[in-house]
């Protein structure tokens, strides 16, 4: 077992650490997808995985590929249907966390998974909104995993697939609190109290503040206390490198 | 025609150029084999729905049978893109795709909507997206007990849908289990429904979860066992995921996926005519 | 609480006076226990919902726990009457009873809604019926996007919901098969839900069409067999078609039905006292 | 096995001839239930039977009690939720033939199940709509199984419950066809190509035309050329008397 770690490891850690145990976890590909299964094989095992695909209480033995695999419904306590799933259960608010990524992001937690360019005609075709809008709506927390660059980060997205806080910061009127956090490889953004602006309020180990503006295609705020992050644990670390591997959770 | 016929049969008989067309699967029951044989018959002009498009449409767009898209999330689960899909909508290649986008909540609402012959569904969602700009499918309403103001979606009602299952019984009822996804209401939103299924059976087995159509909403079932391969069918096949990595390199370049569709005998645009 | 509890803890802890409390169960499944726990409790002006009140609200209504009825069908299922509910509309025994009446559909919509936690639900029917006269609960919308006008039904969101179910496992979750009415979405749409089961198992067993609530939707599981007795439970017991007979004759007499109560342990309403 | 047999025999009987083969037909209880497990038995056995409950293709062995028993859920192709039943099956229009039954009816077909008198302060509180509006409206054809009475056939119903054609017979604006068929203890109404006013166009045996006005309060209408129902087959009988009797199907 290894010490070493890279900035990608800090942020799955950093997002699994806000997993709380008996947390209703809606998953999705990708980042939140390692993130929620680190958190059930750490610190938050009795946490609760549904997957969009209707898995309610899915508990994977190993980590899944896609959101769809049969091991999540194999091992859920109910598979619903894809409607019932965002009417009943996402809808209707019964996620406490919801995990989210972006290839855009602005100031005000708004997200971008659509196009870059115009959306007739576009420069990049990205995947779409899938279930992120009415997670964004409806989920009681939002939890944005995404690299930070100025790329990504930027002054305004080219286009809104994903309500954060609105233009302005002040237009979000959903069910749930919205982006609370925005977990990047630099650190953890959290909205301002007042405005809603994303504010650099906790630093990942190795990272110093200057990257992190270096990182974002804004002016980005920062908290005046600052945060370090604790370095990811070889218990963490392991974990995460058994499920990257697909190591069965009882091996 | 509720009892087994060959696919190549139901195919020819429900599904025509210019029709909307859903093939439905969410990742699970991806009925693959029904969508290549619509592109060896040739059909074009296609309006394609779908919630997650996924290798199966990637394939379709870039043989060029479809015009219009209609999905949520188009990309190559926990791979990356549909490089079919971004050449069509990026660079018109075969030709230009028209793409009509929901959310998931969306589309699944608008085949409920469907599925129960209403012209529109409710919902909470799409509220300060972009997606709403899209005023033919994405609309407004008031409630008339709060003054709330919630989303609206048009009912989508496919000429043809198809699925597949992992059984039919003797008399063409269909039962499929495991990720049921939208397929119950693609089925009942559509015209015609046809299924392909792994087997036939005297007995449906009891499975929490299952979804069963009686035979008189289905227009054609079709035993075609691996009919959702390289997606999978639960209790059947288990989910090829080394075939959607390499689709990666197949799909991102033109030449790399003509030599593909030829290997599969599956005709493209120059061999079916662009317009017929 | 999600673990067995005694059923008097649960309705004491959940069950208050005042409270909207929908006991659901098409026919199968009634939770007359639950029903009769809140009887003994004695509470009182309870809004009570539930599409088919059957005898379990004839009881209740008898026995003057309910100032208000939410429902759609309140007959005695191929008997006849409902004597008890007829005698509070029309005669105000043992007080007036308020109703709030929808169609079968109107009503599931408004659970569907309720479980979405949407204001409303859209559907077709109740044009042209004297029902659309109850505004505060049936109103009208028009389509976005056809401008057909269709009738909408105010969601329903009870405090409580009790339901009777074949088996909860280990960790109290619950499943239920067999005709499952509307019990998922009168569940879903409560803010808190009882549920009574006839045996705690290990496991559940494969039963198509079954329905499956995870134990953090749920705020008690009571182990309480032959619960639905007289409808029943499938798998478990017989609906005591006789008891529904003979009912017809107890409830149709006031001093009949009063005697019954007290020979139940169920308080009246003079027992109880009116304002509480 | 006797040939005596009463009117309300032959309204079950006249009812059940009206289910043709690969129907779907929606099942309520009483007449209904018995008209259409009726016709499975004799004419028509692969008429396909829909429960409100949520029961399709339901194959009961007997008559059923409720439309709820067990034996419907346990003999069906697919037991569905009751609000998917009338979503997507009976809203959707899948059911060809629905059977309704009335406390009062009047000439336009406009059905009352709901209360005699005031809705607030009824002199009779009846059990109330229950599937009949959205089956009234969305049914194919509707089928009324009713006794002929002047209580029952009235000038105006206390209480729409369900839509015929409407106050002047004008106003249907319905999916399905409506009350295409009444049929009572006398005969058969159907209402005017023109005015969709009811019109007697067959009646009974052993019925006059007399009789059937002396039943109806209001004028009625009878068709130029009124035809003679058959009376009940030996076969008809024997099994309406075996349902009543609640015989298993195969005893």
């Amino acid at each position: 077992m290894s010490d070493s770690w890279e900035s990608a490891d800090m942020m799955n850690v950093a997002a699994a650490r806000e997993l709380h145990d008996g947390d209703v976890c809606l998953v999705g590909v990708g980042p939140p997808n390692l993130a929620a299964n680190l958190a059930r094989r750490t610190h938050a095992p009795a946490c609760r995985l549904v997957y969009e695909s209707g898995a309610i209480d899915a508990r994977p033995r190993r980590l899944p590929l896609s959101i769809g695999d049969d091991d999540l419904a194999a091992t859920a306590t109910a598979v619903v249907s894809v409607p019932e799933m965002f009417n009943y259960w996402v809808g209707a608010g019964r996620i406490d966390v919801g995990f989210l990524g972006a290839a855009q992001i602005d100031r005000f937690g708004n997200l971008n998974t659509t196009v870059i360019g115009d959306h007739d005609n576009p420069r990049t075709r990205l995947p779409g909104a899938g279930g992120a809008p009415e997670i964004a709506a409806s989920a009681g927390r939002v939890i944005v995993i995404v690299k930070q660059s100025p790329r990504t980060f930027v002054e305004q997205v080219d286009f809104v697939s994903s309500v954060g806080y609105g233009p302005t910061g002040r237009e979000r009127r959903a069910r749930g609190a919205g982006p609370t956090l925005v977990i990047t490889d630099h650190g953890v953004l959290e909205p301002d109290p007042d405005t809603n602006e994303l504010t650099l309020t906790r630093l990942h180990p190795g990272v110093t503040v200057e990257q992190a503006r270096q990182a974002t295609g804004w002016a980005l705020k920062v908290a005046d206390s600052i945060k370090q992050v604790d370095p990811p644990t070889a218990a963490e670390l392991t974990a995460l490198r058994r499920l990257r591997n697909r190591e069965p959770v009882d091996a | 025609m509720p009892r087994p016929v060959p696919l190549g049969e139901a195919i020819a008989a429900h599904v025509h150029d210019g029709d909307t067309v859903a093939l439905e699967g969410f990742t699970h029951l991806i009925p693959f084999a029904a969508a290549h044989e619509i592109a060896r018959q040739g059909r074009r002009h296609l309006t394609l729905v779908r919630m997650t498009p996924d290798l199966v449409y990637d394939q379709l767009i870039g043989l060029g049978v479809a015009d219009e898209l209609v999905f949520s999330y188009g990309g190559n689960p926990g791979v990356g893109s549909l490089h079919r899909f971004r050449d069509a909508v990026e660079r018109h290649w075969p030709h230009r795709l028209v793409v009509h986008e929901h959310s998931h909540a969306g589309l699944a609402n608008a085949y409920v909507a469907g599925a129960a012959r209403l012209p529109f569904a409710v919902l909470r969602g799409y509220r300060g997206t972009d997606l709403e700009e899209q005023r033919d499918i994405v609309g407004r309403v008031t409630c008339p007990f709060t003054g709330e103001e919630l989303a609206a979606v048009k009912a989508v009602n496919p000429d043809v849908a198809v699925i597949h299952a992992q059984l039919a019984d003797r008399d063409g009822n269909v039962m499929l289990w495991g990720i049921t996804g939208v397929q119950r209401e693609a089925v009942l939103a559509a015209q015609q429904a046809i299924v392909t299924v792994e087997e036939v059976v005297d007995e449906f087995p009891e499975r929490t979860g299952a979804v069963v159509l009686p035979n008189w909403v289905l227009s054609a079932v079709c035993v075609v066992p691996g009919g959702a391969w390289p997606s999978y069918a639960a209790g059947y096949s288990v989910r090829d995921n080394d075939f959607y990595q390499q689709w990666d390199a197949v799909s991102r370049d033109r030449e790399a996926f003509l030599a593909w569709a030829r290997e599969n005998g599956l005709p493209t645009t120059e061999e079916v005519g662009a317009h017929v």
